[in-house]
């Protein structure tokens, strides 16, 4: 049943050195408050989940927070490459990262199965492709019925999964809209549950067939208004593109990078203390 | 918005390589198709289209936006715009299964990093997979796009760096090493796999694949290009089409309106995005 | 592409003697009247699906169209038999009915396969349950990734699918909205789908995340209003349980059952003649 | 709509058979379980029990319908009045998939219309697959409601035609022929699976199944039955648990509230509902 925590207790509790954790949200609503939380809580070793790494998993990355990544595309969007995850795999730097790369199409697809209970998923996929032969993760199964062959991936199940949304009610339940990605399933797949939110309202007010995540599927949910910027919230704020474009400048280099992170994320007065809804105007 | 017909006769005078890339590729788009479109430029050309001969063409994200109609070009294919402009917006799941993979997509159009001479796309890295050179971002949605789309067309500058020989790595399949990948496959797969890539539109000329051996032939060069511009720009050998068409220029129309198109969004991404702001 | 067509075209178009097809919607928009337009056309041996056969299939299946059932629940709900589909079983009248049954878990899983465009679905079903006895369709797969066993059954792909919504709008996109049951998979799984509405609007006036059908999955659509009687439309008219209670002893008996379909349906004098919304306030 | 706080002393007077057996089913749901509501009696406890002691115990019906508050006992599952109050309401596969399978569902609450020693469940029919006596309606939710809840209950009345020694057909696993269809598990499978038929409410009684040989015996009396009652109503040598207890008699408040949800059902179903209508 969701507790309403603040976000450095929800994290504190929630995610731990070597779990697995996922920080979904497609674009939209990524969790960055959260994922800063988790740089300042120098948390080590572990196993990152996104379809997209985008600047958040970047910036956690070159914090030396992960020991291992699974992902499906790995670029800053309409801007270039993600130069600390670049870094990560091309040198070793500042650790090691092992990676276990899919398809969107697949990862998808592991949502899906994580969140219905189910060991792997299955799909047409990856036909022809180079990747299953770098990812041992990617398996085929016959069709007990056609006799065709199929790809099958492990279903995603982390430790702990983490998004932002839109709003929470008093009693818990949250609603996601706009792109909802891969976020349902993420919360649904995982043995616990951190959610964000802009804000906490009377009632959700929303229609028949809103996407909205019950209380009693979500561990602890923490109001951080802005949590998601740069990325966006649908109805709050708009994508930061000119930030996404300046991480380019910010990322290539490992000292000035590191310079921004100091002021930005670790000496942060506030959760989420960066330029966010207020200066987007 | 209903674009005006376009003149073919009333050619833009002035033009620049890349826009005749973008207009090539947007004029590949036949009104009512559905198209898959990917990261980067398939996304200008598949807007252009839109807003010029194919009004009615059915634009789909990966982010899950269905039959969006962007008034900008997103800088991601997750943008605000696409979600606020789309008929629906389903999950990422829903998406890949029962959009893509469920054979509801005419077209699938992509970019790409590298691409050879059977039309195998690699965006995942150059030199060696556990020791990279350059590590790229990866397939994305580009694997199952290429595949579970009735057909592919791919657009991407044309240089030796592009075009190589052979792809350092398969990400996502045309026609794989010796062009037949996608035959002789199980009927019921074979029912629901696409024909692979069909159209390459560059900056210097329009590729198609040779029926026969899938190589991919140069069928129309843009107007002012020669022969000896894409030989020097390709990595394998290329071949020319016996009847080599000349790509027709664009139209006035068509580079007013990319132009446009593109001022609007580069005004609207410099700065970040009012719309979608909250009000207080 | 959505064509706008009469009920009968439509019918008459799309659905031919010995296809398979389905007629969709959970206790909610039950296609009502265009099985009737089915009754009237008088197609024969066809392989119906439906997970709750309800009273339209009882109806179908008295009138002799149908050769084969493939369904999960063949109950009245909250009144009992389905009589016309009983005769069929138990006594083969008036024909006798081939019946492939399985679980709603499984029929669901078989939609969302046959939306998936996969050949099969995957579930955690049927442990220890008799259905894989009396079912070639129900069958194992063993996942290559921790060795479970699974249940498996083939996807769902209609030659037709027929669903009722609540409304189109002029370029022929769908609206649904309330309990949408597998009403999308439906229509997406089959080579060709017939959609009855309520009404036809200017704009669908929704919300980001609706469950909006584009008019490019959908081959024809008939306005009906009233076309999901005695079912409901959430927005419309509500369920008229009434009848639900009387189609008992309608249906109890052969003779009564043919006089009312007789009056009722076959010589109705519009699509959907019986007491509908109008009646039902 | 929040239920006072029932008062166990404060026994109703006079009450019926099946009232006691739908009070002592919807006390076995503890406030704040997640239940996923099969067809029939199980939805009258259940509502009783969110009205009564359980204001916070999340009904969940396979119509997609979640979280859901009726006002009145819904005909079908999938009822207008289910969808007005629910939470949210999903698809049918998305129900089925992530919510029951996903393992999200605490006890599945189920009727039958024959039960057996080892709590199987059969609603397909009765006779021979091939040549049935009487065709019933078949599976629906049940196999799965059963095997992916955390537990289960059941819910029926007791008679010698629905407490059968080996039921004609196992639609829905209790513990299996031998009580062991649950042991020696994949354990995968078995980390899925729920406990299975842990509380029986009859009319006459509470059974519950024996730790050991999970055979369903006899826990509780409802006030006035007599062992010979059950052995009579009971297919298979019924036995009695060592320290039989008797049921605590309905509250007064529970009754009410019961007869009240009842009445006010019974009015609705009557005619045709008023609610949704549209206004025009």
């Amino acid at each position: 049943m969701a507790e309403f925590l603040g976000l450095s207790e929800a994290i504190a509790r929630h995610v731990h050195d070597g779990d697995t954790v996922a920080l979904e949200g497609f674009t939209h609503l990524i969790p960055f408050a959260a994922g800063h939380e988790i740089i300042r809580q120098r948390r080590r070793e572990l196993t990152l989940i996104r379809m997209t790494p985008d600047l958040i998993f970047d910036q956690m990355i070159g914090m030396g927070c992960a020991s291992k990544l699974i992902f499906s595309w790995g670029g800053n969007p309409g801007v270039g490459s993600l130069h600390r995850l670049r870094d990560a795999v091309e040198h070793g730097y500042p650790a090691p990262l092992e990676i276990l790369e899919h398809s969107h199409a697949a990862m998808a697809c592991a949502w899906e199965a994580g969140a219905a209970g189910l060991p792997m998923a299955v799909l047409r996929g990856y036909v022809g492709s180079d990747l299953p032969r770098v990812n041992p993760d990617i398996r085929t199964i016959e069709c007990p019925f056609t006799g065709e062959q199929l790809a099958a991936v492990p279903a995603n199940r982390p430790d702990v999964s983490i998004v932002h949304a839109q709003k929470a009610d008093r009693a818990g339940n949250v609603l996601i809209e706009g792109i909802i990605g891969v976020q349902k399933e993420a919360v649904l797949a995982a043995s616990r549950a951190v959610i964000t939110v802009e804000e906490v309202v009377d009632e959700l007010d929303t229609h028949p067939n809103a996407c909205v995540l019950p209380a009693w599927c979500i561990n602890a949910i923490a109001t951080v208004p802005g949590g998601a910027w740069p990325s966006y919230s649908h109805g709050y704020y708009a994508r930061n593109n000119r930030f996404y474009k300046e991480w380019d400048a910010i990322a290539r280099d490992r000292d000035t990078f590191a310079r921004w992170m100091e002021d930005n994320v670790i000496n942060a007065s506030s959760p989420n203390a960066q330029p966010r809804a207020g200066e987007s105007a | 918005m209903n674009a005006s017909p376009e003149t073919s006769s009333d050619s833009a005078h002035d033009y620049t390589a890349a826009e005749m890339m973008t207009v090539t590729a947007s004029r590949a788009l036949g009104n009512g198709t559905t198209c898959f479109v990917g990261i980067g430029l398939p996304g200008e050309a598949a807007n252009l289209a839109r807003r010029t001969h194919a009004p009615d063409v059915v634009l789909v994200y990966e982010s899950g936006t269905l039959q969006t109609r962007p008034d900008i070009l997103p800088l991601s294919i997750g943008d605000g715009e696409l979600c606020d402009t789309a008929l629906t917006t389903v999950s990422v799941p829903e998406m890949f299964r029962y959009w893509l993979q469920g054979g509801h997509i005419d077209v699938g159009f992509l970019g790409t990093a590298q691409i050879d001479r059977y039309g195998n796309l690699n965006t995942t890295l150059i030199g060696d997979y556990r020791e990279p050179k350059v590590r790229l971002p990866g397939g994305g949605g580009a694997p199952e796009i290429a595949t579970n789309s009735r057909e592919l067309f791919v657009t991407v500058k044309h240089s030796t760096r592009t075009f190589v020989e052979a792809v350092d790595f398969i990400t996502t399949l045309g026609y794989g090493r010796d062009g037949r990948a996608r035959d002789n496959l199980n009927p019921e797969t074979a029912r629901h796999m696409g024909r692979g890539p069909t159209r390459v539109i560059t900056d210097l000329c329009l590729l198609e694949p040779d029926p026969d051996s899938r190589e991919l032939i140069v069928t129309s060069l843009h107007p002012g290009v020669t022969r000896e511009q894409v030989i020097e720009a390709t990595g394998w050998e290329i071949r020319f089409a016996d009847a080599l068409a000349t790509t027709p220029a664009p139209s006035t129309h068509e580079i007013e309106v990319l132009r446009e198109l593109k001022k609007r969004t580069d005004h609207h991404h410099s700065g970040t995005e009012a719309s979608g702001e909250r009000s207080s």
